[in-house]
């Protein structure tokens, strides 16, 4: 059975000491809350994480490229109507409209791959505390229930102000 | 900055949507009211009679509604591509400011697009400029500048519409956090459970960079799109390939200069003097003379390329656009307030100065609304016939939707500032510093 | 799926082909003599009757405002008593290039098989962006409904044409080269199983003018009276090329074309009047 | 107010279904005539060619309603002791028109010309229904009573479709030009 | 989230919402279009397919043929008839503006009796029946009472069986007194003609194929005799002949319509126009060119007008009058014409006369083609000056007044007082179909048809170079209670019974039409040019065609002209004016708006909002000022500026014109209606209010052109509504030209 330790730290090299002093301990379920992005310095304690946003949003965008170039060739070739001694398939406005759908849709991938990956939205409760919000750094462990005792005191030693034990259900 | 506390900024950004004074709700109901009057009524009344009522003619067709539409959409440049270029490129004094020039943005584009349908002498069949699938199999004409614009600011408004959200989902978390009663279930929901884990940060930072730099280029086209508008036709006066640049630049400048007149009005009204200080004003400054120069530059090319064609049609549009009155008085009055009094930025007394920063930021706004009425007005009204010439003033209608507008912007900006973290907690926390123990890494 | 390759390029090398010149069933023009031209206006009127285009009152005239979709210019050239007054009929020159075409969003001005540019004044939703890229103001918008604004106050509108809508607020619209003159000809045409022969579309500017001053025929027929008058060769299409200067082609030494320099490939030919003083020949 | 708005969301949002019902399904329904003509007794029972009446079909834009002049021919002797006929008898002698309510009703901006149809050997029953079956004249299917939906729309699209693709029945393709808009806007 | 109760409430409130929106949009529905058939179809009529008919346009005395378009029974387009030798296809913007004449909501719409004070302007409906009643019974009563030379009757100047008719009527009843008036006349033009050729009509002016036309002040594109036929002559003359194209002088001091598309334009001083005929004649006579027996006594005769005192007096070079003779006398055929502006100074008919002997010095350009081609001659006029009849009217001989289609109030002179003088008439009826100025003080109003429901015919004059007659026919039934003027008389006559039954018996106008085509019919089928065998195919081919015309050239009468008999119809001097040149520094040269000619146009919408052809203003009356001395006088345009002549004021706006003399100023007849229907009311001025009595007492035509008027501006209200921006042209080429040299050679 899984269950968690949270503790508060005011400071946030305290914070990155004990995650740092717990991932050498071989502690995988490690997260970090803060009220500011420290994400430089997480990168350094817990490793650096894979993007997988990158490839959402190229694709999107390629998405985006081809569709706004369809959408203009192919609604275009779907009525016809000639005008200004322009052919029915011009490039020029093409590349205009094929641009904005470009930017649009990976806008778009941006933003759907980030909630994905991020697991937002989530309305049900999770472990939180409102002092994150401020000015409070959070440590949250997970692991085994008879591990646990030793994060505790690792987050002590390191001056977590509180920590508390979360047991799942 | 550092001397402030983490729970200070908390507290200050909760108190600016969570206490509410008297000349708060009656700026916002003289905002409502003004608006009915001035918006409102009149555009009912110019839908139910026709666009008779504006003071519009042959061959002046377009005038102050497209005026205002690429004001509106020149003030929106510098919010978002400011605080875009200023993310990417690390630059900490942004952060404090960034947000409600973002708002801006969007808050700006959006009272363009109403221009728009303003505009529109059918504005009931307003969706037949949106291409879907329809029985009549008829799209919409993608060789159209118009329909370029459909598309650019359309992206623009909902990129810089998610800008601005995924910029405020940990400030919303933070005031989901403090408050009660609706605003808990609101800020809960539109926070999405952001719990501020290293996780979601890095993902957050990640995809921020990404829309940054979509951002840049889009605010770039939108703009230069908007030129084509007048560009692509064959109007002497309108017909220049220096416009998108220009419309750039100029876009730029009025907008950071509505960023300066913002920030000193919104620092004054909820107090937040600590957060934006000289410095701002003075980077802002240097950017502003920076933008003035550059502008001026455009200017006097659009002109020279205007005079160097030797033509008739370019030549007495000029002319008309700078030595006939009443015109000529606007065209330098627009000099002035956009080439001359923001040279005084180079003095740093002037720019760390409250009351000569708002002066000119002001001045040069107005300044760019008639950059743009002179180019609408003086080039459409002197064709290629002479015989059609005919002078264009606006109506009584198109003025007061006009000032209609202006109270449209400060009716969305005065809610977003109640309803709306308008100061990046998250950020300005940034600024201040994380907290160490020990100093410096 | 190497027949569907086939289709696929033959249909992209069709829609390449700028504007669908050569495939027009007919190319209507017209032909102004500026030197039979009298400036008298009947045209004017007829168009008027012809069109129900609404009249719009001494305010809104003032304003600028008249729905005439054509108009005589004049230009008074000269101080006392060397004055010259020159008249030129102005209508919507239909080009090739049509500027307006490109700038309506939604389709509501286009070229038609006749090489017409033509308005569907029910699909306009008023952006006047068409009338402002058009170089030769010609195109006139209902800033009212005027109908109910009694210009067409009983019993004046029993003489409504019934062929031609009455359009209502918000439309813009414009010389159509009385369409459906060429509408009625072509279905009595389709009767006879024939093509519209040479004469038999004149529209009601063409057909008041007292002078004989406007000529209107298809460019595409040699023979027709239109290309003799415009001294044009047998296929004239290089004529919608870019950059083409009538005078260079045309055996006409008088025709020319309005503005022909900004490339619009206007098809009103204009002939030159002839008049004492300095000659307009060669401008390059 | 959580309530009250859900309330009001849900009378807009049905509102709006409503009005479109009748809009979409329920305008077109067939008119009661001045006179109870039923083309089922003429077009079917005696079976009369729709030209014999309708005489401007394939002369002009216009069908035509057949002149009162017309009725009369055959309704001097046909079942002259029938109360409709005497309807139009009556119409006849006060030489008065018979206001007939019009059905397929097109807007202004729209050009159609019965003539280039009939010519093309369209038949009638192709966009009006089989009119030898109705009673009334509709332009929709009645089921158990009930107008449902359309037999011919009128919109755009329904024409285009023809234009482009029913066309290939009467004139083997599609209609030369038949998706320009003027051939049927003016 | 949702409990029953709350379920059952969102589904009442649902399907309440739902009915509330169906019942809207039942309401909202649109009425059902109504399709009316017709009662018994027209054998000739398709619904949806327009019919034809020929006719002709009443709204000049030029006889236009025209067809007009009938589509269900109501007229939608006019336009002219292509085979009609007149019109030759063309219309000009008046002829078609006879829709809105109609269909104008300004029309009568039933006989109208006046309960009220004269001229207030309120009557009272009545029937057709009691409106003819009370006039037959008048008349009945008048000519019973033995006072029957007490009617008189004021029309137009008709032609044709109407007028045959109307006269038949005031012969049966006894009285002599049949008139007819109008302001913009030729009488002075068949008086001229008359003394040098001897034929009291207007000729054809046989511009279409001459190759130098001087004209002096006849501005024939747009109003002069007959426009549009002029327009297809000038056409034709100009670019009509391959390698030829005619030359096109203009002599006046404001330049017309006509003076823009002449080649020269001569600005002569107002009133010297006969000397300088006469001193180009003198030049041609004098410089050898014209080459008859009397040539010693022409020189004779014209001494008194050498180039050079003449040149002092019009301001015209010494040179260019010899260059015009020489040109004149040397291109062959040349033709002079004397317009309207030369006519209406005090001396019109010298004028006339001078550039008819002109013509006839310089070639004998008479009967030539390419020159003046006398028509036969016709009756001699009903015209009368209407200055004698004012003067009848205030010696009370005028019992009862019936006025037909003309308007004395509005288009006499300011000075006339004709409303004063129309008060001694106990009876004065009015056969109009419009309200206008004199219908208001009429008595008894019986509105009349307008000239596309009614029948008649007309004998063109001038026509062109052979006789037509065009023949109107109703084109649509009668839009309001109205009635044919003929029928009018004819019931008069039936009503008045006795000798009319026999002079008059016909049932109405178009069976008398009819009955007076085949008198003439009967008379003439035995020429060549009729074919038809019968009178029905006659009458049938006369409607379809529109008239009855034979082509045929009467060209090569040639004419001699006396010179003693001529010499004291010659001009004196320059004409003399009303106003001394110290206080009226301004000459006032009136001319009739192109589009509303003597005002009757100015009901019309559509000619309210044509541009005028030169300043381009609609909407209103405008003065015309030579900008220069405009600037001297501080004169902006749009000022409003108060004219004032010895006999009266008006104002109205300046339009500053640079064809236009410094010491003139021109005002278009037309504007300043002050009843007639709501698009003429209290618009303008009428600038017929600043002139003198004064009429040629040999013809009767007003002399309007012969008053000074001083100017001075005013800060009165008045609007300018010109439709052209900007009348230079910047150097854009838009109406390219090439000099007649490069054209000839490029031509050849």
């Amino acid at each position: 059975m899984n269950h968690s330790v949270l503790g508060f730290f005011p400071y946030a090299d305290r914070l990155l000491g004990a995650a740092a002093r717990l991932k050498q301990a071989g502690y995988r379920n490690i997260t970090i809350f803060s009220p500011i992005p420290i994400v430089h310095e997480v990168d350094h304690v817990l490793g650096e994480k894979k993007n997988p946003i990158k490839f959402f949003t190229f694709f999107g965008s390629l998405t985006g490229f081809f569709f706004g170039t369809t959408l203009a060739f192919g609604t275009a070739a779907l009525y016809i109507l000639p005008r200004f001694g322009k052919p029915v398939w011009s490039v020029t406005p093409t590349v205009v409209i094929a641009y904005e759908t470009t930017i649009l849709l990976g806008v778009f991938a941006t933003l759907v791959s980030f909630l994905f990956f991020a697991r937002l939205p989530y309305y049900k409760k999770r472990v939180y505390d409102i002092k994150i919000g401020v000015d409070r750094f959070g440590l949250l462990v997970r692991a085994e229930e008879e591990k646990l005792r030793y994060v505790e005191e690792v987050l002590k030693e390191a001056g977590a102000e509180e920590v508390k034990r979360i047991y799942e259900d | 900055m550092s001397n402030i506390s983490y729970r200070e900024v908390n507290d200050d950004v909760v108190r600016t949507m969570t206490e509410t004074g008297r000349s708060y709700y009656i700026a916002l109901s003289l905002c409502l009211v003004g608006i009915v009057i001035t918006f409102g009524l009149p555009w009912v009344y110019q839908i139910y009679t026709g666009q008779g009522v504006t003071g519009l003619h042959s061959p002046a067709y377009w005038g102050v509604y497209l005026t205002n539409f690429v004001f509106w959409i020149g003030i929106s440049h510098s919010g978002t591509l400011l605080s875009a270029i200023l993310f990417i490129t690390q630059t900490p004094w942004r952060r404090s400011i960034y947000r409600s020039a973002e708002a801006m943005t969007f808050f700006s584009v959006v009272t363009a697009a109403t221009m728009v349908f303003v505009h529109m002498g059918r504005p009931w069949n307003w969706y037949w400029t949106f291409p879907y699938p329809n029985q009549r199999e008829l799209w919409t004409n993608f060789k159209s500048p118009l329909m370029f614009d459909v598309f650019a600011i359309g992206t623009y408004a909902t990129a810089s519409f998610i800008f601005l959200y995924f910029g405020s989902i940990p400030d919303l978390a933070a005031v989901r956090d403090r408050v009660a009663g609706w605003r808990k279930s609101l800020y809960g929901a539109l926070a999405l459970g952001w719990r501020g884990t290293d996780r979601e940060w890095d993902l957050l930072q990640k995809a921020y960079t990404f829309f940054a730099v979509f951002i840049i280029p889009l605010a770039v086209s939108v703009h230069s799109i908007v030129s084509w508008d007048f560009a692509s036709s064959k109007i002497p006066g309108l017909n220049k390939t220096i416009f998108a640049p220009y419309f750039v630049i100029g876009a730029i400048y009025s907008g950071s200069a509505g960023i300066v007149t913002l920030m000193i009005l919104l620092r004054k009204a909820i107090k937040f003097e600590k957060y934006i200080t000289h410095v701002h004003f003075d980077k802002l400054g240097i950017l502003l003379v920076v933008m003035s120069l550059l502008w001026t530059y455009v200017n006097i090319t659009e002109v020279f390329t205007g005079w160097y064609t030797g033509t008739s049609y370019e030549l007495e549009s000029l002319s008309y656009r700078m030595f006939t009155t009443p015109f000529a008085y606007l065209f330098w009055l627009m000099i002035a307030c956009n080439t001359f009094f923001p040279l005084l930025f180079v003095f740093r007394k002037v720019r760390v100065s409250i009351v000569a920063a708002l002066l000119i930021s002001i001045g040069i706004n107005i300044g760019m609304w008639i950059e743009r009425y002179l180019i609408i007005s003086t080039s459409l009204p002197r064709k290629f016939l002479p015989n059609m010439w005919r002078d264009y003033f606006p109506s009584w209608v198109e003025i007061s939707l006009t000032v209609g507008t202006f109270l449209f912007f400060t009716l969305l900006f005065l809610l977003f500032v109640k309803l709306w973290p308008s100061f990046s907690i998250y950020e300005i926390k940034e600024d201040i510093g994380i907290p160490m123990e020990k100093k410096g890494h | 799926m190497a027949g569907f390759l086939d289709r696929l390029l033959e249909r992209f090398k069709i829609y390449r082909e700028p504007g669908y010149y050569k495939r027009y069933d007919y190319w209507w023009a017209m032909v102004v003599d500026l030197d039979r031209c009298t400036g008298c206006g009947a045209c004017v009127t007829a168009c008027q009757a012809e069109n129900n285009t609404p009249v719009v009152g001494e305010e809104e005239s003032g304003k600028g405002r008249v729905l005439n979709w054509m108009r005589i210019e004049r230009y008074v050239e000269g101080e006392y008593p060397d004055v010259k007054v020159k008249f030129i009929p102005v209508f919507c020159a239909h080009c090739d290039k049509a500027p307006c075409e490109v700038a309506c969003p939604v389709y509501a001005t286009y070229h038609n098989q006749d090489g017409l540019n033509v308005q569907v004044y029910n699909r306009c939703v008023g952006t006047f962006t068409c009338a402002t890229y058009c170089p030769y103001d010609v195109r006139r918008f209902n800033w009212f409904t005027y109908k109910d604004k009694g210009s067409f106050e009983s019993p004046l509108d029993e003489q409504l044409n019934p062929d031609v809508t009455v359009r209502t607020m918000g439309v813009m619209e414009k010389c159509t080269f009385c369409i459906q003159r060429i509408v009625a000809a072509k279905d009595r045409a389709k009767d006879e199983n024939r093509k519209v022969r040479d004469g038999e579309v004149i529209p009601a500017c063409v057909q008041s003018c007292p002078s004989k001053a406007l000529t209107f025929g298809d460019l595409n027929d040699p023979n027709s009276q239109v290309s003799k008058l415009a001294g044009l060769p047998a296929e004239p299409y290089y004529l919608r090329e870019s950059g083409s200067k009538l005078a260079k082609i045309s055996k006409n030494p008088r025709a020319y074309r309005l503005l022909e320099d900004l490339n619009a490939a206007p098809t009103i030919i204009y002939l030159k009047r002839v008049m004492k003083g300095s000659s307009t020949i060669g401008h390059e | 107010m959580k309530r009250f708005l859900l309330y009001l969301t849900v009378a807009i949002i049905t509102f709006t279904i409503g009005y479109n019902i009748n809009l979409i399904y329920f305008s077109d329904r067939a008119p009661e005539q001045p006179i109870n003509f039923s083309h089922k007794v003429h077009a079917a029972d005696n079976s009369i060619p729709c030209l014999y009446c309708h005489i401007y079909a394939d002369k002009s834009t216009i069908s035509g309603v057949p002149s009162v002049q017309k009725c009369m021919g055959c309704h001097k002797i046909i079942k002259t002791d029938s109360p409709e006929i005497q309807k139009v008898v009556s119409y006849w002698e006060k030489k008065e028109p018979i206001p007939w309510i019009k059905v397929y009703n097109l807007p202004d901006y729209v050009y159609f010309s019965h003539k280039r149809h009939v010519k093309a050997s369209v038949p009638c029953q192709r966009c009006h229904g089989d009119v030898a079956k109705m009673d009334r004249i509709t332009r929709q299917t009645v089921i158990f009573g009930v107008p449902f939906l359309r037999v011919s729309p009128l919109k755009m699209g329904w024409c285009l479709d023809c234009h482009k693709n029913g066309a290939k029945e009467f004139i083997g393709g599609p209609v030369r030009n038949g998706t320009d808009c003027w051939t049927c806007h003016k | 989230m949702l409990n029953r109760r709350d379920f059952l409430r969102v589904v009442g409130i649902g399907s309440a919402g739902a009915a509330a929106g169906f019942a809207l949009a039942e309401l909202n529905a649109p009425n059902p279009a109504r399709l009316i058939p017709y009662l018994i179809p027209p054998e000739d009529i398709i619904p949806g397919v327009a019919n034809w008919y020929a006719s002709v346009c009443r709204q000049c005395g030029a006889g236009c043929g025209i067809v007009v378009k009938v589509m269900e029974g109501r007229a939608k387009k006019i336009e002219g008839n292509p085979i009609h030798p007149i019109s030759k296809g063309g219309l000009c913007a008046r002829g078609q503006a006879g829709l809105q004449v109609l269909y104008n909501p300004g029309r009568i719409k039933n006989p109208l009796r006046r309960i009220g004070e004269r001229g207030k302007g309120e009557f009272q409906e009545i029937t057709w029946e009691e409106g003819l009643t009370i006039l037959s019974k008048n008349l009945k009563e008048l000519r019973d009472r033995g006072e029957g030379d007490g009617l008189y009757l004021l029309t137009s100047p008709i032609s044709g069986h109407l007028k045959l008719l109307l006269k038949n009527f005031m012969n049966a009843y006894g009285s002599s007194k049949y008139f007819a008036y109008e302001l913009i006349n030729y009488e002075n033009l068949r008086f001229a003609n008359n003394i040098t050729f001897g034929q009291n009509s207007l000729p054809h002016y046989d511009i279409e194929n001459t190759n130098l036309l001087l004209s002096f002040g006849a501005d024939f594109l747009t109003t002069w005799i007959s426009p549009v036929n002029y327009s297809y002559a000038y056409g034709h003359m100009r670019q009509g002949r391959p390698g030829l194209r005619g030359k096109v002088i203009q002599v006046e001091p404001r330049l017309s319509l006509t003076g823009a598309n002449a080649d020269e334009w001569v600005a002569v001083k107002p009133g010297t126009e006969g000397l300088l005929a006469l001193a180009i004649a003198y030049e041609i006579v004098e410089g050898g060119y014209y080459k008859g027996e009397d040539r010693g006594k022409w020189l004779a005769a014209l001494e008194r007008f050498t180039p050079r005192d003449v040149a002092k007096v019009t301001e015209v070079a010494e040179e260019r009058i010899i260059g015009i003779a020489r040109e004149f006398s040397k291109t062959k055929p040349s033709l002079a014409i004397g317009g309207e502006n030369v006519s209406s100074y005090e001396n019109g008919v010298s004028n006339l006369v001078a550039i008819n002997i002109l013509n006839y010095l310089a070639g004998n350009n008479i009967g030539i083609s390419g020159g003046i081609i006398p028509n036969r001659d016709i009756e001699k006029s009903s015209f009368i000056p209407v200055n004698s009849l004012m003067q009848d009217a205030s010696k009370g001989k005028i019992k009862t007044l019936i006025l037909y289609d003309t308007n004395p109030v509005f288009t006499t002179p300011g000075a006339v007082k004709v409303e004063g003088q129309l008060k001694n008439i106990p009876l004065i009826v009015s056969l109009s179909s419009f309200m206008d100025e004199t219908t208001l003080l009429s008595d008894l109003i019986l509105p009349t048809h307008t000239y596309l429901e009614d029948w008649g015919d007309n004998f063109t004059e001038p026509s062109v170079g052979y006789p037509v007659a065009t023949i109107m026919q109703p084109a649509v039934n009668p839009v309001f209670n109205t009635k044919s003027v003929g029928d009018i008389f004819i019931h008069l006559a039936r009503n008045l019974a006795g000798v009319f039954q026999k002079e008059i018996p016909w049932t109405d106008f178009g069976a008398y039409l009819q009955a007076s085509w085949k008198m003439v019919y009967n008379k003439h089928k035995d020429m060549k040019e009729i074919r038809e065998t019968t009178f029905e195919e006659f009458w049938n081919n006369l409607l379809s065609k529109g008239g009855w015309w034979k082509e045929e050239s009467q060209a090569g009468k040639k004419v001699y002209i006396s010179v003693n008999k001529i010499t004291p119809y010659l001009p004196k001097g320059p004409a003399s004016f009303d106003g001394d040149d110290k206080d009226y520094p301004f000459y006032l040269t009136l001319y009739p708006h192109s589009s509303y000619m003597d005002g009757r146009g100015a009901n019309l919408p559509w000619l309210q909002e044509l541009p005028d052809a030169m300043t381009s203003v609609v909407w209103g009356t405008w003065i015309e000022m030579n900008p220069e001395r405009a600037t001297t006088m501080g004169i902006k345009e749009g000022d409003v500026i108060e004219v004032e002549s010895p006999f009266g004021k008006i104002y109205a706006p300046v339009c500053l014109y640079a064809g236009q003399r410094p010491d003139t100023i021109s005002i278009p007849i037309g504007q300043g209606h002050k009843f007639y229907g709501k698009y003429a009311e209290g618009r303008g001025a009428n600038p017929l209010d600043l002139l003198p009595f004064k009429v040629d007492e040999r013809t009767g035509a007003v002399s309007h052109n012969s008053t000074k008027v001083k100017i001075t501006k005013t800060n009165s209200p008045g609007r300018l509504v010109k439709m052209a921006g900007w009348t230079k042209e910047l150097g854009r080429d838009i109406v390219q030209t090439i000099t007649p040299e490069e054209f000839q050679v490029k031509e050849g």
